[in-house]
């Protein structure tokens, strides 16, 4: 009962913010209504059990990444330029799209019998896991020691390698990405002077 | 396994750790109320508590501050509300806020210029429910409650960023753009700093990490190496900085931009944003006092065997209470009086330009935290090449509690899973056992 | 009702459409990086309700926090090349930026 | 490792560390502090290193003597012995030289390996070392010798040290001095380097190493003597010794490979020294077995041949002419290492080197190379080998003192001599004299070295000036180069006061400088086997008329020089004496050129020596008999006697003819024109080489050249012709084919890429819907339509 509640308490507002973020015109509230998206899902993160990613999407995601982004509207909506009107064909043709694309996804998903699928609930072992308290699984699972209920399920088969190499590629990624933001982002404005100040 | 009483206590309180909650609601369910009634009526309760935490150090802190801030500028302060000393003048400031008409500007984008307080409110109060006052005194308790916590805390600078931009002035604007620019940027020390007492404890659940910096005052950790010495100051300068406190309050720099993001607020609203800010002071402080100032134990064994003591479950629940009362006082202590610290620098040291609070952050904070993180890593490893595993000898149990992973079949959990985190933290729980 | 992966499933389509609609709409620079996120995030709901309601284990769990991640990265880029943009063009509009066109 | 070892491969390196230390750096040395002169520096390492060598070497030869035991001095039995001998010819004079015939001795040495740089097979190339008494001997006179040299060097070669040096015997094309930058630091490189091949020919242990060394010595002495590379006469001179020695080289590689086809190794011995390798034995043990006999058998076809046992012990055997023929041609290679009779003509010319390096080349490197080779492979020489030694050393000995009597450049009259002296090394040897051989190269080493140093303090002296028929008097001039010239000139002619011949007092020893005993020794060896073999006493007249003759032009040369009035008045005022740097080395030399030999035959220098001798028996039926330490002691006295009158009386006639002018020495030049002529011109050799091998090379050389320009140039010119031809022809095809198919392909993707160009709208937002009306309508293919398909 509690958790259907919450479902769909969380369920619209991830819905609603996401297609918010769609029919609103002003960037601004465009960007709130994404947050409010974004935070749901934080929550139908924790009603899936997994609060670690949960915990991340709110603070990588919605304390980092929209953080950032707003920054931007900031930085380029001043004026005319905040709000940027559609032809209303463009608008229709978008909505028809969309919805096309919907029925098409919602079709395959309503088309595949699931409950086929051994469900992770079924034969989920662990206390903590059930209680969704996975942080330390996931860091075990990191370094490739199987420490959830896959023992059971998934004997002898798939990789036991863990994320170790993807998470070194992400690490390196990220420095990468960091250098090169801050010299796209390096203020050119003013050739003539020299560019130190940074923007972000 | 964890023989210790300090380690059993802090063993229950991680057990039960969600289960505070668990314990309220089963004592509803004790009521022969429904399984759904008694979840909702514990919720209730719980944030209710949670709302008085948030309102009370938020009141207790804006008095303090006028107080303080009278004193350093050689004056009394509030000395007429409430008695000699002005001991209501919070409320009497709320009244009055409350009071006052609730003003939109024609520029500004109502329904965002309206919702912003409250995204700040909730933010900083939701941080605290992750917080533990008391051995077992915390809302919600998850392994992940400091990450969650600081999540939490991070979504506070997008009502400022918001109320900023939706008032329709070029102040806010200006103050909500550097609080953009200066949240985003000291988080990244912050986190790092926080990343080092985990590094010790092996723990990201608050509570634990509490429980660990039992026995004298030498086991906190921010006694148990250099770097998680100089770790704390640079944590509390973030801290300070993430508070928007002086002197890195250029968002609101009332020299330069009238009031910052604040200039168009006035009345209940802008009243939302001051109890934010004391609220969050709190809670930031209270980190602190967690994972570096021992929590809520004094630092005197004696002391802290007392009231653990009173514990027994053998004897009535109310000494139970009573027990996680005084532990709350000692923790609101320590986490008052680095607030005190904060209300001290604000009224003593002049603002910084924004540059140099960016460069503070990039050009300082930044690397000193990195090389304290590596520090952190390896000083462990250095030590166990002497033959100790912790410098000095402890008198208290800094180890994390094993992993708890009861498994159905018991051949299944792998023998290979590290039962503690940390070398220091194993060979000290042996010692414990020893004794 | 019980809620079923299927609910998790439609959720995360709402999301993905919505952003792909948003790309391809918005004129906004930003608003196009929106809809990426959207996207992201529709895909990570997926991930994380096949971790709880198949055997996909802490595996999607584990994926869905590298695409956060990646995603963080990239809105740094994207938002760093729409910020360049926006100094070389003077808007954001990114119907603005077709100059290699054919 | 064996200290000694040690200790000289130490040595032997120090100069090679000096040379590269130059050769790289010396450049630097222009910028050293003292602007227009460069830095002495350069010569001072050369000098650290060599004398460092020296000192090393000294501590090598000390520590050898206790090692091996040898007997410095002869016991007071064996002094008895020996004078004895004088008087009763019939008893040995050496009672421990009997055993040889009998029992054999074992020689003491050390060999061992440095460095392994090759293996084929069985057989190892390797640095290795081999030390004998004789190689620490001559250790240290390389480098006590050399030393005094580069000291030496170090004040004649100081006009090199500046940026602006003029060669006044070079004239350029438009009349004036040659100016070239100074090659002071060059010098003592090539000098280190130099030293460094000989001390390396000296330590050598294997036959292919001395090979090694042997060309780096010629390479040496190709650079030295070619130093004043502008002279024309240098350069010249240059490849002459180098092109002369190559003849030498033929037979000598000749050899090598003879011997190591038949032995199967390049060790002169089996190394004792490294535990680790198998001990093989070497060359000289598998020739002659311990005894000194050479085991000579008759196959059933009535082929001579020598059997010898191998390495892993079985017998085997190299035919006997094959063995003359090794010994022949490593024969080959010490004349023309050591300048001997035909291939003497490089020595004179190689005058055109700096005097330093003259001195070095004629005294303890180069020449001396030759006769410590043939020395050293004294085991493996046949009878009929040493037969042509002998007449070698013979013919050359001769010849070159009838030159050196009409020569008149100081430096040339010292060269002959020194040529004539290798004759009679080499004479030693081949007669069996074997000691009294490297006795005497020992010895001339240090008073002719002494002589061309005190010639280069002259040369310096009187300003480059080398004819002394424009000298003469500078005594008064330069006493301490005269005096100890006069010391040289004592000791080459072999003067001698022999005391207890006049007196008759038994036991003492002779007043006399080193050359007399080792000349002594020589004729003495001489005499025994003319006696001996009687058919060869021409083998002994040669060198006792030579000793004469010998006296007569070393006596004229220092008359001329020094004594007597002055020819060349502006010359003689100018003339001044050399400084200290040049004139002490002299004075060293002097030292060693009179004492070095002390006790003759008794002293420590000669029972050195004669440890390292190898016995050697002759063989029955070769028809020579070898001479032994008995025999030679016999006719030692006899020897002794008439050497010394002849070179007595060949002084006293320098006295006559050029102090007092009776004779009139212009009188008999006239009176025998064309003998004087016939020797001036040496023996006509230049021109007879010059006939028989420079000219016809001349005319068949040009007639390959004018193949080369007709028929090769013409073959390599169609070729290319025909090139040139086929690429037009190509160059046509690509243009027309190749490039126009390329440029049609080139046009067509433009064309496409034109006409999709609309396309590319460079709106994102279309490609975002294109990609999801995309989606969709695979979407649909796949799951709506193809299903139908399927159906139908």
């Amino acid at each position: 009962m509690t958790e259907q509640t919450l479902f769909f308490i969380f369920a619209i507002l991830a819905g609603g913010g996401a297609i918010g973020v769609v029919i609103l015109q002003d960037i601004v509230r465009m960007a709130f209504s994404l947050i409010i998206s974004l935070g749901s899902t934080a929550g139908l993160f924790f009603l899936l059990g997994a609060d670690f990613v949960a915990a991340t999407q709110l603070l990588v995601y919605v304390g980092g990444t929209l953080v950032l982004l707003i920054f931007g509207v900031m930085l380029t909506a001043s004026g005319p330029f905040r709000r940027i009107k559609m032809s209303s064909g463009e608008t229709l043709l978008g909505a028809a799209v969309g919805l096309l694309f919907f029925s098409v996804i919602a079709f395959t998903v309503l088309g595949v019998n699931w409950q086929a699928v051994p469900s992770h609930r079924e034969v989920a072992t662990t206390q903590s896991d059930q209680a969704g308290n996975t942080s330390r699984a996931i860091g075990l699972r990191l370094v490739g020691i199987p420490a959830d209920n896959e023992i059971g399920v998934r004997k002898g088969g798939g990789s036991r390698t863990g994320y170790l190499l993807p998470f070194e590629i992400v690490s390196v990624h990220l420095l990468v990405v960091l250098i090169g933001a801050a010299y796209l982002a390096r203020a050119k404005r003013h050739e003539s002077r020299d560019a130190t100040e940074g923007d972000a | 396994m964890i023989p210790t009483l300090a380690n059993t206590a802090a063993n229950t309180a991680a057990n039960t750790a969600a289960n505070t909650a668990t314990t309220i609601q089963s004592t509803l369910e004790g009521w022969e109320l429904s399984e759904g009634w008694a979840m909702f009526l514990a919720a209730v309760i719980h944030v209710s508590l949670v709302a008085g935490f948030f309102g009370l150090p938020a009141g207790i802190f804006i008095w303090a501050e006028r107080k303080v801030s009278g004193r350093i500028q050689d004056r009394l302060g509030p000395t007429r509300v409430g008695g000699k000393f002005g001991w209501l003048q919070a409320i009497a400031d709320g009244g009055k806020l409350i009071q006052k008409e609730d003003l939109v500007p024609a520029a500004a984008d109502g329904p965002l210029f309206r919702v912003a307080p409250y995204v700040v409110v909730v933010s900083s109060l939701a941080a605290l429910m992750f917080l533990p006052f008391s051995d077992g005194w915390i809302a919600v308790s998850l392994d992940i409650g400091l990450y969650l916590m600081l999540a939490v805390m991070s979504l506070e600078v997008i009502g400022v960023i918001l109320a900023g931009y939706s008032s329709g002035s070029k102040w806010a604007l200006f103050g909500g753009m550097r609080e953009a620019a200066q949240m985003v940027s000291y988080e990244i020390p912050m986190s790092i700093c926080v990343v080092i007492p985990i590094i010790t404890a092996g723990s990201l659940n608050l509570n634990e990490i509490g429980a660990m910096q039992s026995g004298w005052a030498a086991n906190w950790i921010l006694f148990n190496d250099p770097f998680t010495f100089i770790a704390f100051f640079i944590y509390f300068v973030c801290a300070t900085a993430s508070c928007k406190r002086a002197p890195f309050d250029l968002a609101e720099a009332e020299s330069e931009l009238v009031a910052g993001f604040l200039t168009e607020y006035s009345g209940f609203r802008w009243s939302f944003f001051f109890l934010a800010e004391y609220a969050s002071m709190f809670a930031v402080c209270g980190i602190a006092v967690l994972l570096f100032l021992g929590g809520w134990h004094t630092g005197i064994p004696g002391l802290d065997t007392a009231i653990t003591g009173l514990r027994d479950p053998s004897g009535s629940w109310v000494f139970g209470w009573l027990a996680n009362l005084l532990g709350f006082g000692v923790f609101f202590g320590k986490a008052g009086l680095l607030v005190c610290v904060q209300i001290w620098v604000r009224w003593t040291l002049p603002r910084l330009r924004i540059d140099q609070v960016m460069m503070t952050c990039l050009k300082y904070l930044v690397p000193i935290s990195c090389v304290l993180f590596l520090g952190a890593v390896i000083w462990p490893l250095a030590l166990s090449f002497t033959g100790h595993t912790t410098w000095g000898s402890p008198t208290g149990n800094r180890a994390a509690p094993a992993m708890r992973l009861e498994s159905d079949s018991g051949a299944s959990v792998p023998s290979a899973m590290p039962s503690r985190p940390l070398p220091l933290a194993a060979s000290n729980s042996n010692e414990e056992a020893g004794r | 009702m019980e809620v079923t992966l299927n609910h998790y499933l439609l959720i995360g389509a709402v999301m993905f459409v919505s952003g792909v609609v948003c790309m391809a709409t918005k004129r906004n620079g930003i608003a196009v990086l929106m809809g990426v996120e959207l996207v992201l995030n529709g895909a990570n709901i997926n991930f994380v309700a096949f971790a709880r309601y198949t055997n996909l284990g802490l595996d999607g769990q584990i994926v869905s926090l590298f695409v956060i991640v990646l995603a963080a990265a990239e809105a740094a880029v994207a938002l760093a090349i729409a910020l360049n943009f926006y100094n070389n063009h003077q808007t954001i509009d990114v119907d603005q930026g077709d100059r290699l066109r054919g | 490792m064996d200290i000694k070892a040690c200790l000289l491969i130490t040595a032997w390196l120090l100069p090679l560390v000096g040379f590269a230390v130059e050769v790289f750096g010396g450049y630097w040395s222009h910028h050293a502090p003292g602007g227009r002169f460069k830095s002495r520096l350069a010569a001072y390492l050369s000098v650290g290193c060599i004398g460092g060598g020296f000192l090393l070497s000294l501590a090598a030869l000390l520590i050898g003597v206790s090692d091996f035991d040898l007997p410095l001095l002869g016991t007071p039995e064996h002094g008895s012995d020996h004078a004895a001998a004088q008087f009763a010819v019939e008893d040995a004079w050496h009672p421990a030289e009997h055993e040889p015939h009998g029992g054999g001795t074992e020689v003491k040495y050390v060999s061992g390996s440095l460095y392994e740089l090759a293996r084929f097979g069985d057989l190892r190339i390797a640095i290795d070392y081999y030390i004998d008494s004789l190689t620490l001997v001559m250790f240290t006179m390389v480098t006590l010798i050399a030393t005094c040299i580069h000291v030496f060097a170090i004040g004649y070669m100081d006009d090199e040290r500046t940026e602006d040096h003029v060669d006044h015997q070079v004239q350029t094309a438009d009349g004036s001095h040659l100016h070239r930058p100074g090659r002071y630091y060059r010098f003592f490189a090539y000098l280190s380097l130099f030293c460094f091949s000989m001390l390396g020919l000296v330590l050598a242990g294997n036959i292919f190493m001395v090979f090694i060394f042997w060309e780096l010595v010629g390479i040496c002495s190709y650079l030295l003597i070619g130093f004043y590379v502008e002279r024309h006469s240098a350069s010249t001179a240059a490849n002459k010794a180098f092109i002369v020695n190559r003849v030498g080289d033929f037979g000598f590689i000749i050899g090598l490979m003879i011997l190591i086809t038949s032995f199967g190794t390049f060790n002169f011995r089996s190394y004792n020294d490294r535990a680790d390798l198998p001990e093989s034995p070497g060359l000289f043990q598998m020739a002659r077995d311990d005894h000194g006999q050479v085991h000579v058998a008759e196959t059933h076809d009535t082929q001579r041949v020598i059997t010898f046992a191998r390495a892993n012990g079985s017998h085997t055997s190299i035919p006997y002419w094959l063995l003359v023929t090794a010994g022949l041609g490593i024969f080959a290679g010490c004349v023309g290492k050591s300048a001997q009779f035909p291939l003497q003509t490089w020595l004179p010319d190689a005058m055109e080197g700096p005097t330093p390096v003259s001195a070095l080349v004629h005294s303890a490197t180069m020449v001396a190379a030759g006769v410590y080779l043939a020395g050293r492979f004294y085991p493996v020489f046949l009878p009929e080998v040493l037969l042509t030694i002998a007449y070698t050393g013979a013919i050359t000995l001769f010849l070159a003192a009838t030159i050196a009597v009409v020569a008149t450049d100081i430096k040339r009259v010292l060269a002959y001599s020194t040529i004539s002296q290798l004759g009679y090394m080499m004479l030693a040897i081949g007669l069996g004299g074997w000691i009294a051989g490297l006795f005497h190269l020992i010895t001339h080493a240090f008073f002719k070295s002494l002589m061309f140093l005190a010639a280069g303090s002259v040369i310096v002296g009187c300003h480059h000036e080398q004819e002394m028929s424009r000298m003469g008097g500078l005594r008064k001039k330069m006493p301490v180069t005269a005096y100890t010239m006069l010391v040289g000139v004592i000791a080459i002619c072999g003067l001698a006061i022999p005391l207890h011949w006049i007196t008759g007092f038994s036991g003492g020893w002779d007043i006399a400088f080193s050359g007399y005993h080792s000349k002594d020794a020589i004729i003495a060896t001489a005499l025994t086997y003319a006696n001996l073999n009687p058919i060869h006493s021409l083998l002994f007249l040669a060198p006792l008329i030579t000793a004469g003759l010998t006296a007569f032009y070393m006596f004229r040369l220092w008359f001329y020089t020094f004594a007597g009035k002055p020819r060349d008045k502006e010359l003689y005022d100018h003339c001044h004496e050399s400084p200290k740097v040049m004139t002490t080395p002299l004075l060293i030399l002097a030292f060693f050129a009179i004492f070095c030999a002390i006790g003759g035959e008794d002293g420590p220098l000669f029972n050195l020596l004669g440890s390292a001798e190898t016995h050697v028996i002759d063989i029955f039926g070769s028809g020579i008999d070898l001479p032994t330490h008995a025999d030679i002691a016999q006719y030692h006295g006899q020897a002794g006697v008439l050497a010394l009158l002849v070179a007595g009386l060949g002084a006293l006639l320098a006295y006559l003819m050029y102090c007092r002018r009776q004779p009139d020495p212009a009188l008999i030049k006239r009176q025998f024109a064309a003998t004087h002529e016939f020797l001036v011109a040496k023996w006509r050799f230049d021109e007879l080489y010059d006939a028989m091998f420079v000219r016809p090379v001349h005319v068949i050389a040009s007639w390959f050249a004018r193949f080369d320009l007709r028929v090769l140039d013409g073959i390599v010119h169609g070729i290319a012709r025909t090139g040139i031809t086929v690429s037009a022809w190509d160059r046509k095809f690509d243009e027309g084919v190749v490039d126009r198919a390329i440029d049609w392909v080139a046009e067509k993707t433009q064309d496409v890429g034109r006409s999709l160009q609309a396309v590319q709208t460079g709106r994102l937002r279309q490609y975002v819907m294109f990609i999801a009306l995309g989606v969709v309508t695979l979407f649909v293919l796949i799951f709506a339509l193809f299903p139908l398909f399927l159906k139908t």
